[in-house]
């Protein structure tokens, strides 16, 4: 429990870390209208993609140094040699993030997605499917960025996009559903297991992948 | 099932228009497999004289 | 045994091809393009089984601790990266003459696409790494993920959309080819790689020599 | 095990690229007892002390900690946030800058009127000394400190000795590594002593 407030606290008070990322997604949300055509039919066809790319992007930047100050500044030596595992500070650390971003984006995308297509229905198609897909980006994102500690984030990136695709195909399945009039609830119940699938292995796979950089 | 599918070796190579396709293919692939033969030959060389060198 | 092994399976797959690009029929449907088959189907065969040996050789790795495989992943991974750049570049050119386009975006190419990607992120992750040993540990640990997202990435691509003929030959159903293009297609499959195994044994000399230079074996081999 | 010994090190040997720094090594470490590390650079001082601490896994031998063993460890790194003020970076070690045992010790390494200063701020030497502030008021069995003394100056070096001779009196053992000697009383491990 302490250990939640303390990394809440870190993350906290570096704004950059956080508030740079959601203001990242704003941007890119509001470049893509610039970019199509201003006739709003043209734009409801892709805002959801843009939204699944934007919210990628987002984690993308901001998860890139999720361990390497950490790394850096000897705490996950610090945190090691006290507890003898780093399970419970990997899983915290991404925990807050998706806290202070996660949850943000998703709210924001939700708000622009009922103000685009008109359509209050859309509140339960976006925010639940971005709430757990960026928890799952996370997850993966830091699993990579957790790979090439320390060698740049580019390196980081190139791992962990082919690992979403099916993410990404899963989200694009929910919106063409969702237009076709069927159930979406099923795919959200697939994305939730894929998240508790991910929530349980993805800290043990870095943890492992820490220590040994630790080595 | 060994009778020569062309009616000469012009036609082989011309395959109804689509022997640059399939030539282009060919071509490609030997070269990008020699290279990789090349060299990896080569960098066994220089591992090997380093080694005799110590 | 190296070259017994390369100059043996170059015979073979000359022969393999001169079969299938001189003496089987043309396709009823495709004509004459349908030859690249000889060298398409067993890049994109050889790509993914080359990653499979991959992960296999990363379980023994993490698991027993054998320096060797771990070699084994270095070496693989850039003729894997080879192979796969073959299957898809192959298939592209392939695409121009039937589809008309040389490019779609249909399930299993763009899976391949990933796959080569994929390929090409291990490189570079081991590549960035100077100390080998943690380079290695990080190689199969990736590799292994790999692996257990190739299937949800090719089953979910699938999902999305499906352009491409369905594989031609499957080891459990019948193959629906005619045996007169069939013969030559398994022979090509063994030619190329024969070709492949060998140019993996050379890569694989380099990095044990590379690695191990200073033990007393490798001085009395070279 | 016997209960006044601690750590057990047993035939251990670590090497690095093909570089055997050291082998057959074996000490024991006892309750109130300090260990003195030395060797010239790059002779694996700092490797010996992650293989203790279990961060590095050492090539061959066994270590042995006992049972219910807690350490305190200061590395070459500080573990400081340098975006944080000197009283943010004391909480997430789980320090209270408002207790008077805390207040006591800043103002014995001057940093009292700096709490609220952002550490990236700090000199060098301050920072150490407020890396070392967290193995003053630790209440861990072990202390094993790497280097505890580079880029200190003359009082705090008193002070880091004065605390550690008072620790070992509590029945606490010591590890450290130091090319500035620390008076007290401790034994001796020289590595690199089979190198040319």
């Amino acid at each position: 429990m302490k250990l939640i407030f303390v990394e809440f606290f870190k993350l906290k008070m570096k704004l950059r870390a956080w508030l740079g990322p959601i203001l990242i997604f704003l941007l890119i949300i509001i470049s893509f209208p610039l970019t199509v055509e201003l006739s709003s039919e043209a734009l409801n066809d892709v805002f959801y993609s843009i939204l699944w790319i934007a919210s990628l992007l987002t984690i993308m930047v901001s998860v890139e140094s999720i361990f390497l100050e950490d790394y850096e500044d000897g705490y996950l030596e610090y945190f090691y040699v006290a507890n003898n595992s780093l399970f419970s500070l990997i899983f915290t650390k991404i925990l807050i993030y998706w806290i202070l971003i996660g949850i943000p984006i998703s709210c924001l995308g939700t708000f622009f997605s009922i103000n685009m297509s008109d359509d209050i229905s859309s509140l339960n198609i976006a925010l639940p499917s971005l709430l757990i897909s960026t928890y799952i980006f996370i997850n993966l994102f830091a699993l990579g960025n957790s790979l090439s500690l320390n060698k740049g984030s580019a390196l980081g990136a190139l791992i962990t996009i082919p690992l979403l695709f099916p993410i990404l195909i899963l989200l694009g399945k929910i919106v063409l559903n969702a237009n076709f009039g069927f159930e979406i609830s099923n795919l959200l119940l697939l994305m939730l297991g894929v998240l508790l699938l991910i929530i349980v292995f993805i800290p043990f796979i870095i943890s492992f992948i820490i220590k040994t950089h630790l080595e | 099932m060994f009778n020569f599918a062309f009616d000469n070796l012009n036609s082989f190579f011309y395959m109804d228009g689509h022997g640059i396709y399939v030539w282009s293919v060919f071509f490609i692939v030997i070269i990008s497999t020699s290279l990789m033969f090349i060299f990896y030959k080569n960098e066994l060389r220089k591992i090997r004289k380093k080694i005799i060198d110590e | 045994m190296y070259p017994y092994i390369l100059y043996f399976s170059v015979l073979f797959y000359a022969f393999a091809l001169v079969w299938g690009l001189g003496f089987a029929p043309a396709d009823y449907v495709q004509g004459n393009s349908f030859r690249i088959i000889y060298l398409h189907v067993p890049a994109s065969f050889l790509s993914q089984s080359l990653y499979i040996v991959m992960a296999i050789a990363a379980g023994i790795f993490l698991i027993w601790k054998v320096k060797l495989a771990a070699y084994m992943i270095k070496s693989i991974a850039p003729v894997g990266a080879l192979v796969t750049f073959i299957a898809l570049i192959s298939g592209s050119i392939w695409g121009i003459p039937t589809w008309g386009t040389w490019w779609q975006w249909d399930a299993r190419i763009t899976s391949t696409l990933i796959l080569f990607i994929m390929y090409l992120g291990l490189i570079s992750l081991h590549s960035s790494f100077t100390n080998f040993e943690k380079a290695d540990k990080f190689i199969s640990v990736l590799v292994l993920i790999g692996f257990v997202n190739i299937p949800i990435i090719k089953k979910s691509v699938d999902w999305w959309s499906t352009l491409h003929q369905p594989a031609s030959i499957t080891l459990t159903n019948k193959p629906s080819i005619d045996p007169t293009m069939l013969y030559p297609l398994i022979f090509s499959m063994i030619g190329f790689s024969g070709i492949i195994v060998s140019l993996i044994i050379l890569s694989s000399k380099v990095h044990i020599f590379k690695r191990e230079s200073h033990k007393s074996w490798v001085k009395r081999n070279v | 095990m016997s209960n006044s010994i601690l750590l057990k090190v047993d035939n251990i040997g670590f090497s690095i690229n093909q570089n055997r720094l050291f082998h057959n090594l074996s000490f024991n470490l006892k309750k109130g007892k300090a260990l003195h590390i030395k060797g010239n650079n790059g002779s694996g001082k700092s490797s010996l002390i992650r293989i203790l601490l279990g961060i590095t896994p050492a090539g061959k031998g066994s270590i042995l900690w006992n049972k219910n063993t807690d350490i305190c460890f200061l590395g070459h790194k500080n573990v400081l946030k340098n975006y944080l003020t000197l009283s943010d970076n004391l909480y997430i070690h789980g320090i209270d800058s408002n207790e008077s045992k805390t207040k006591d010790i800043l103002a014995d390494l001057g940093l009292i009127k700096r709490l609220d200063t952002i550490v990236g701020n700090l000199s060098y030497g301050q920072q150490k000394k407020l890396a070392l502030i967290r193995i003053f008021l630790n209440q861990a069995k072990v202390i094993i400190l790497d280097e505890p003394c580079v880029g200190l100056d003359d009082s705090t070096r008193i002070l880091t000795t004065k605390f550690l001779s008072s620790e070992l009196k509590k029945n606490k053992s010591i590890i450290y590594t130091s090319h500035i000697p620390i008076d007290i009383d401790s034994e001796t491990i020289t590595l690199g002593g089979n190198q040319v």
